[in-house]
């Protein structure tokens, strides 16, 4: 390959956002994705707002309704839970706490964590010795205990339950920045970049941070279903969100005692919580390609053959 | 190496000693374990006397030093519900959780490293993509909700295994199948990375120049090349067991460490719940110890 | 025709890629007999090793496909056998050795094992292997055989390593080695040695040897005949004397006037007040001395090449001047002022006037800024430079001065080649205005005929804009086209510095000289007298 | 390691076919916690009664919980001296598990122990706080026993003392010791208990040999374990999984379910509003859905079998408007009812604990209350619940669960009504006085007392929302002859059950 051909025909420029979009076409896996957690995400906005009488409207006389029956209408479709509630309504409210809770901790976790962690990696001092070892005391805390103590002492609302969720999962953004920063203060461009006289600030957010996120958001992709799931758990302990607020892992754990009468129960919220999972984490493998300028070419050239 | 070891249990003896601090001190912000232990309508005389009995009217400073007087002799106080040494008690739950997660990462770890060297191998084929899909549905479900669907189709409908328990084999099965689930997609997933890296990798190249057959390439000249991210993936994966697996644990009425915490810390058993901190931290302090002599011994470029 | 040993007839190879069908070569036939050294030369994307990974067998397909050809060896055809008959060949009878010995040798099993290894798949048994390497270790020139076979690769040096590949490859005495540049990266001295020893083993063993290189010198030294290739096909073909002299194809006769060491040599800028005057500048590393005491003067317009091999100290002295590291002792007098002693707010303004251009620009360019980010970073850092609304047009004309197009702006760094970065690169530093450009092994990873150019627009951009270059380099003939002045290094210390002239045409010192006599000529008559007389002097 | 053991273990169990239960006279129980420590004097726990009350330590009174009455256990009779001294008579000849005799003063020792500082036994503190009692030892069979103040029902408290050895020191028994046709041959903390029997038995020989308690704190790993023949017995098992009439029996289980009304802050001061709460839950409505069908609806603190129940006490018809109209009342006349109530219930209190109480505070909001549910932890709920309350705090409701198979409302009353009573949410000078009656009222007199005092709460005071005495479901092998019954809840006494 010689110096004067470029090796491929220009790209017409295009806006950021319609590049993403032919991305995002281009994986057919990834656009189902999207979709459902688009459909999800709107739930949790818009839901609550229509439906939130309607799913929290107990019926004693109508408990256990099972599903597919169009005749109660179609918040019935998936049937109705232990209190006579439509269970299709209660998942679409749901949809809004359960995404706070995973959004918010995870949020919370990537943005403390990675902070620490980009202070620890470039620090040089004191910081680079203490900052591991809050990563390890925080690990070592049973995370059961945390949320005890914040039942007790606060009250199992949405917010508090971000915050034990969050907590237990900083160390995993901190120990992440941390190793990849100590990888990429060590790479050309960053030299390059201190040669010309890029402030420390400069360097750790314009060229380090750009080089570390995608692995971060690929961490808080599979995170936010893990969140899910440690959120379900602690409904099932009974020390995580408490009704009348509702999640998804509230309802599985809610239904689990019908099981084998009415699986309806917590099968739906379940589905949703394998779901949304799942969907994270085909975007996942997505964004991870389509963050990456030398990778993203798959995707580019995949839009165009298929569209 | 000495050295190497000095540092790292110096460095684990203050995080531990940071731990103990916050767990003593912030387990009490969660209240007095006399409400607890004593019935509803015990009277105010006989809760004063429980306090005295077990030392909770005194300052919460002067409990401290007390403890950690008693710990410098390892004495790690008793359990005011079981009236046994605390430690007694945690030694004998820990016993069960260690079987536990001992056997689960060690068929986890094999499974997952054929599995995904395999689907390494062919990436993007049949075998791969099925491998991926349901190890990621599997880990994907809330494991509670695992446990019982297991029981009720496993023991209940077909009447394969006992429910519960631990008294056989077949006792295992079950609570060791669900523990299985959640860690094997992950592994299975930064195997099957590693191994992508390692077999379009130089040396391989090279192997394959020599002349060696597909299956040793992939388990002796990629395998071990690709198992250093892997082994640090499983170190999480069984710190996170030891610490405790309190749903199976609780559901399968697993006597181990989890299903031991969750009670004394909802019972207010402190002396428990400090025990079983450092318990468990002094195994995962020693698990890390063989991670990274794992470490030295299957790379040689790694040296302490 | 069944006679060659190994013969490649009208080979095609295609890649299935996303962006549809590669041609990776296209009609491609050589042979190679016994006791004979085919070259096959080219640059990177030519194909050059394409038909020596299907002789290997280390095409993986999918997604590459042999879309026409044979591959005969002793007159069996390779591609109708089976994978494992082909097994049995691999390593036994045709071996191979590649470049960058470090990443192709296991790092995580001994060499011992690993040469054993061989040994034992093609039906030696252990015990006799493991004498067998002591005995290849020896045979390759490794120090204390015994106990290096227990050894890991990175406890060697790049030299070692790479006769560690060969003891491999030889250790079944095949009837063909395949070498895909055995030398690339490696110092001239231990290039030098290198070949050397494979010109002496193939000597005793009498194999077919086939050279993959992009090193019109190591053709030179080392071939009987030559293959050309660019663009997947075999440009020409012929004797590597012939071929040089009377080359018949245009892309061969502009690869070997692409060929450094032939031009004029400089007269030197004229004696003045120097630029930047380093006194005595030194760097420890704990209890290793990286720097002891380098001295020397920078003229304005000048450029003053660092050569040495590594782990000199040349590029320690370039981070040490950018401040990059701290210097142990010393003095770098610019402008009246210490570099290495300025404040934070100096060092920021002395930015601007020393720019670097380092040796990988994959590396060196953020892959996640496009080319107009990378550029106008400059801009952002130092804000007095040029207002906003300029930085476009100044992009676009840094980019044209480069020898790129205005339109390339909004392209990320992989979508451009190798040279085309190195230019992005040199656009970056000169956003700066920079007085002094310090080019850390600038050009040596780029081909032949793209360093030229590369050469070319930095001497171009020396006259425009009357620049300075410290320009690090191990690769002499390089050095004797564009340098001024040459400094030569070694272990830390400056042992020779002058004219470039007097440096490579009076070399005083024996460090400089050997420096000089490993270096290969392009010529393959030059190469042979170099070769005689290095004989000569050997008895 | 132990899995080693099992790994052999395991190979015989499968030859001898897994679950199977080995021997025909022996029963496998299945618990939901496990018995944090095995002392007798501990065993008005019901997790540690269950197992170890009756079986291995025996009381000197037993009390008929089908009709209230006493029956002689290891005393043979007893009578008033006065009104504050009883004598009791020893049955002659009974040993307990470490061989030695039974005599008054293991009697004796067993209260002191009970009472203790040194080791705080539940039984001391839930039922003989606030009394002394003398114990004057006749001869080793007879004693007397005087109290202060005087208990007209210290017989029925000596129901619940477990006789324990003169020689057990004052510390908890890791090897329990007593009287009873069992004992504990094997405990694995936080797996099994096993009780073998006796042979020195006073008794009759009861039929099962050998039971084996298992923990399992999961209800429909409990349940399951029945029916795929791993257990004999679950005393406890929820109400969804209770499907299969052979097996299954709802039984009640002493416990009564009701909402306590902190009388003392607005608005839930004012009566109008009590009763409008009252009136507004569909206490039927629950009956079959989220309770069992066989619950009762409640108008007492105390199961109907107590004495001086007042059968006739019915309960605010439901009636939204009705109660609206009371609240509009009470509005008129400034009561605050527009302000936020916090309805408190604890998590796993009982089955559907959290559904009950969304289909309470969703009843509540029906008549335009403004109720709060807060679902909390036990420790917290404890505090809650209990005084001293906390000074600012707002209205509250708390929902809990009482527990009386006793037979007497004495051990109900004081605690929840009187103006010191450590649950009690009302404080009423005129009831205070009623209840001290009613504790001293011995004879035809005590039952009437009582009934006052259920009638005045009930009617007058309206302190709180009674909702149900509860059932509970136990699911029992067919190849077992046994019957759960209210006592069930708190203690198993394994010479009631027969096979088949």
């Amino acid at each position: 390959m010689t110096d004067e051909s470029p090796p491929i025909a220009p790209i017409a420029e295009k806006s950021r956002l319609a590049s993403f979009w032919s991305m995002l076409r281009a994986d057919k896996f990834a656009l189902t994705a999207a979709i459902f957690l688009v459909i999800v995400i709107a739930s949790a906005f818009i839901g609550p707002i229509f439906l939130e009488y309607d799913a929290g409207r107990q019926n004693l006389r109508g408990r256990n309704a099972p599903p597919f029956d169009m005749e109660r209408g179609w918040q019935f479709f998936l049937g109705g839970d232990q209190l006579g509630r439509p269970l299709l309504a209660r998942i679409i409210v749901a949809a809004r706490n359960t995404m706070m809770v995973a959004a918010g901790s995870v949020a919370a976790a990537m943005i403390i964590g990675a902070t620490l962690g980009l202070i620890a990696g470039n620090s040089r001092g004191r910081a680079a010795q203490i900052i591991p070892r809050i990563a390890d005391v925080i690990m070592s805390f049973p995370s059961l205990l945390l949320a005890v103590i914040v039942l007790y002492t606060l009250e199992p609302s949405v917010g508090n339950i971000i915050i034990v969720l969050a907590i237990t999962r900083i160390p995993i953004y901190l120990r992440t920045t941390r190793a990849e920063i100590l990888e990429v203060r060590e790479r050309m461009f960053v030299q390059a970049a201190k040669v010309m006289g890029a402030s420390q600030s400069r360097i750790v957010f314009r060229h380090m941070l750009p080089v570390i996120l995608p692995t971060l958001l690929t961490i808080a992709t599979l995170d936010f279903a893990f969140v899910m799931l440690a959120e379900s758990s602690l409904s099932f302990l009974g020390i995580g969100i408490q009704p009348p607020e509702i999640t998804w892992g509230l309802m599985v754990s809610q239904g689990r005692p019908y099981l084998t009468n009415a699986w309806w129960l917590s099968f739906w919220p379940g589905l949703a919580i394998i779901l949304t999972t799942l969907s994270l984490n085909l975007l996942s493998n997505w964004m991870r390609t389509a963050l990456d300028p030398q990778q993203r070419w798959r995707l580019e050239i995949g839009g165009k053959k298929n569209g | 190496m000495r050295s190497f070891l000095t540092k790292r249990a110096y460095a684990s003896l203050i995080s531990l000693l940071f731990l103990i601090v916050a767990v003593f001190f912030l387990s009490r912000l969660t209240g007095d374990p006399t409400n607890l232990y004593l019935p509803v309508d015990a009277s105010l005389d006989s809760r004063e006397r429980f306090r005295a009995l077990h030392g909770l009217d005194d300052p919460l400073i002067l409990q401290f030093g007390r403890y950690l007087a008693d710990l410098a002799v390892l004495d790690f106080g008793d359990s005011i519900r079981r009236s046994q040494p605390a430690l007694d008690v945690v030694l004998e739950a820990f016993k069960w959780t260690l079987a536990l997660a001992a056997i689960t990462m060690t068929i986890v770890t094999i499974t997952a490293i054929v599995i995904g060297s395999l689907a390494a191998f062919r990436v993007g084929g049949l075998f791969d993509r099925t491998a991926t899909f349901f190890s990621l549905i599997g880990a994907s479900a809330p494991d509670f909700w695992i446990a019982i669907v297991a029981i009720v189709l496993f023991s209940v409908n077909l009447g394969w295994l006992p429910t519960s328990g631990t008294g056989t084999v077949w006792h295992w099965i079950m609570p060791i199948g669900v523990l299985f689930i959640r860690p094997f997609g992950l592994i299975l997933q930064v195997v099957r990375g590693a191994m992508i890296t390692a077999l379009g990798s130089a040396y391989v190249k090279t192997a394959r120049a020599k002349g060696v057959a597909s299956r040793p390439i992939i388990f002796v000249h990629a395998l071990r090349n690709a198992m250093l991210p892997v082994i640090t993936v499983i170190g999480d994966q069984a710190a996170a067991i030891l610490n405790g697996a309190v749903v199976v644990e609780t559901i399968f009425g697993f006597p181990g460490v989890g299903k031991l915490m969750i009670d004394s810390i909802l019972q207010r058993d402190f002396a428990v719940v400090l025990a079983t901190i450092m318990v468990t931290a002094f195994a995962i302090f020693v698990m890390n110890l063989l991670i990274d002599l794992a470490y030295a011994v299957l790379d040689p470029r790694i040296r302490y | 025709m069944a006679d060659h040993l190994l013969e490649v007839q009208d080979l095609s190879v295609t890649f299935h890629t996303v962006r549809g069908p590669v041609n990776a070569v296209r009609n491609v036939s050589w042979h190679l007999d016994r006791g004979e050294v085919l070259a096959i030369l080219g640059e990177s994307g030519s194909g050059k090793s394409v038909s020596a990974s299907a002789v290997m067998d280390l095409i993986d397909i999918p997604p590459g496909e042999i879309a026409s050809g044979r591959i005969l060896f002793e007159g069996r055809d390779l591609l109708t056998m089976s994978h494992d008959e082909r097994r049995r060949i691999n390593g036994k009878r045709i071996a191979m050795i590649f470049q960058d010995p470090l990443s192709h040798l296991n790092p995580v099993y001994s060499v011992g094992w690993q040469i054993e290894e061989t040994m034992v798949i093609h039906g030696t048994s252990r015990a006799d292997a493991q004498r067998e390497t002591v005995a290849l270790l020896r045979k390759v020139g490794i120090p204390d055989p015994e106990g290096a076979a227990v050894k890991y690769p990175h406890q060697f040096s790049g030299g070692q390593r790479q006769r560690l590949m060969i003891a491999m490859a030889l250790a079944l005495r095949p009837d063909v080695l395949i070498a895909d540049e055995p030398t690339t990266a490696l110092d001239v001295t231990v290039q030098a040695q290198i070949l050397g020893l494979l010109e002496q083993l193939q000597a005793e063993t009498g194999m077919g040897l086939l050279i993959i290189t992009h090193d019109l010198g190591v053709v030179a030294e080392m071939a009987d005949r030559v293959v050309v290739m660019n663009a997947g096909e075999i440009v020409e073909t012929g004797s590597a004397t012939d071929v040089y002299r009377n080359p018949q194809h245009p892309y061969t006769q502009k690869l070997i006037a692409a060929a450094p060491g032939q031009g004029d040599m400089s007269h030197g800028v004229p004696e003045q007040e120097p630029l930047l005057r380093l006194t005595g500048v030194k760097k420890n590393y704990g209890a290793f001395t990286a720097l002891n005491g380098i001295s020397f003067d920078l003229m304005a317009g000048e450029t003053l090449a660092v050569v040495g091999e590594s782990g000199s100290g040349k590029s320690t002295m370039a981070k040490v001047l950018l401040q990059l590291e701290e210097a142990s002792g010393g003095q770098a007098e610019y402008k009246g002022r210490d570099l290495l002693t300025l404040s934070p707010k100096e060092l920021f303004e002395m930015r601007r006037d020393i720019q670097m251009v380092f040796q990988d620009p994959t590396q060196s360019l953020n892959p996640r800024m496009s080319v107009y980010q990378l550029i106008s970073e400059a801009w952002v850092i130092h804000r007095d430079i040029l207002p906003k609304d300029r930085w476009k047009a100044r992009v676009a004309e840094l980019l044209e001065q480069v020898g790129l197009l205005a339109e390339h702006m909004h392209r990320y760094p992989h979508q451009f080649s190798g040279g085309q970065r190195q230019r992005i690169a040199i656009a970056r530093a000169l956003a700066l205005e920079p007085r002094i450009i310090v080019c850390d092994e600038a050009v040596s990873a780029l081909d032949v005929s793209i360093q030229a150019q590369v050469i070319e627009l930095l001497d171009k951009l020396r006259h425009e804009l009357g620049l300075s270059y410290i320009f690090i380099a191990h690769d002499l003939p390089v050095v004797r086209d564009f340098a001024d002045r040459v400094i030569v290094m070694q272990a830390g210390e400056i042992v020779e510095q002058g004219s470039v002239r007097q440096i490579f045409e009076a070399p005083r010192m024996r460090y400089t000289q050997d420096l000089l006599a490993a270096s290969l000529d392009p010529d393959p008559e030059v190469q042979a007298a170099r070769r005689n007389s290095r004989l000569e002097i050997a008895q | 390691m132990d899995f080693r053991k099992y790994l052999y273990g395991s190979a015989l169990a499968l030859v001898a076919a897994s679950p199977a239960l080995a021997q025909d006279t022996s029963v496998t129980i299945v618990l939901n916690e496990d018995l944090e420590v095995v002392e007798p004097c501990e065993s008005s726990r019901s997790n540690i009664g269950r197992v170890l009350q009756q079986n291995i330590a025996e009381t000197m009174v037993e009390l008929n919980t089908a009709n209230g009455s006493l029956m002689p256990r290891l005393a043979e009779s007893w009578e008033a001296v006065d009104e504050d001294t009883w004598k009791f008579t020893l049955r002659d000849g009974v040993t307990f598990s470490d061989g030695s005799t039974l005599d008054a003063a293991d009697v004796k020792h067993s209260y002191d122990r009970a009472i203790s500082d040194q080791i705080i036994c539940e039984i001391g503190a839930k039922f003989f706080g606030g009394m002394t009692l003398d114990f004057n030892v006749i001869d080793d069979l007879t004693f007397e026993v005087t109290s202060d103040p005087a208990q007209p029902i210290l017989p029925l408290l000596m129901s619940t003392l477990t006789i324990v050895p003169s020689e057990t020191p004052f510390e908890f028994m890791q090897m329990p010791v007593g009287t009873g046709a069992y004992v504990m041959t094997e405990r694995n903390q936080g797996q099994s208990i096993v009780l073998e029997r006796r042979d020195d038995y006073w008794g009759e020989a009861p039929e099962v040999t050998k039971a084996t308690y298992l923990f399992r704190s999961d209800d429909a790993v409990r349940a399951a374990m029945v029916a795929t023949g791993e257990a004999d017995i679950v005393p406890q098992i929820n109400e969804v999984d209770a499907t299969n009439p052979a097996t299954d029996f709802a039984y009640p289980n002493s416990e009564t379910t009701y909402v306590r009304l902190d009388t003392s802050i607005a608005p839930l001061d004012d009566v109008r509003v009590r009763k409008a709460l009252n009136m507004a839950v569909d206490r039927e409505a629950f009956l079959g859905t989220l309770l069992p069908q066989d619950a009762v609806i409640a108008t007492h603190m105390v199961p109907p079998s107590t004495l001086g129940v007042n059968p006739d006490l019915k309960p605010l018809a439901f009636d939204v408007d009705g109660a609206r109209a009371l609240l509009a009342e009470a509005k008129a006349d400034g009561v605050p009812v527009d302000a936020e109530i916090t309805m408190i219930a604890r998590l796993g209190n009982f089955p559907n604990v959290t559904e009950i109480s969304e289909a309470l505070t969703q009843m509540w909001g029906d008549i335009g209350l403004s109720v709060n549910l807060r679902m909390t932890e036990v420790a917290e709920w404890v505090d809650l619940y209990s005084k001293p309350f906390a000074e600012d705090r707002g209205p509250s409701m708390v929902m809990a669960q009482h527990d009386n198979n006793r037979g007497d409302p004495v051990f109900s009353m004081y605690f929840k009504y009187a103006c010191d009573g450590l649950q009690s949410g009302t404080c009423d000078e005129g009831l205070d006085q009623m209840i001290a009656d009613a504790t001293a009222a011995t004879g035809e007199d005590r039952g009437p007392k009582w009934t006052e005092v259920f009638n005045k709460i009930h009617n007058d005071l309206v302190s709180d929302v009674f909702l149900f005495h509860m059932v509970g479901f136990s699911r029992v092998s067919e190849r077992l002859d046994f019957t759960p019954t209210i006592a069930t809840n708190s203690e198993l006494q394994l010479s009631q059950i027969k096979f088949k």
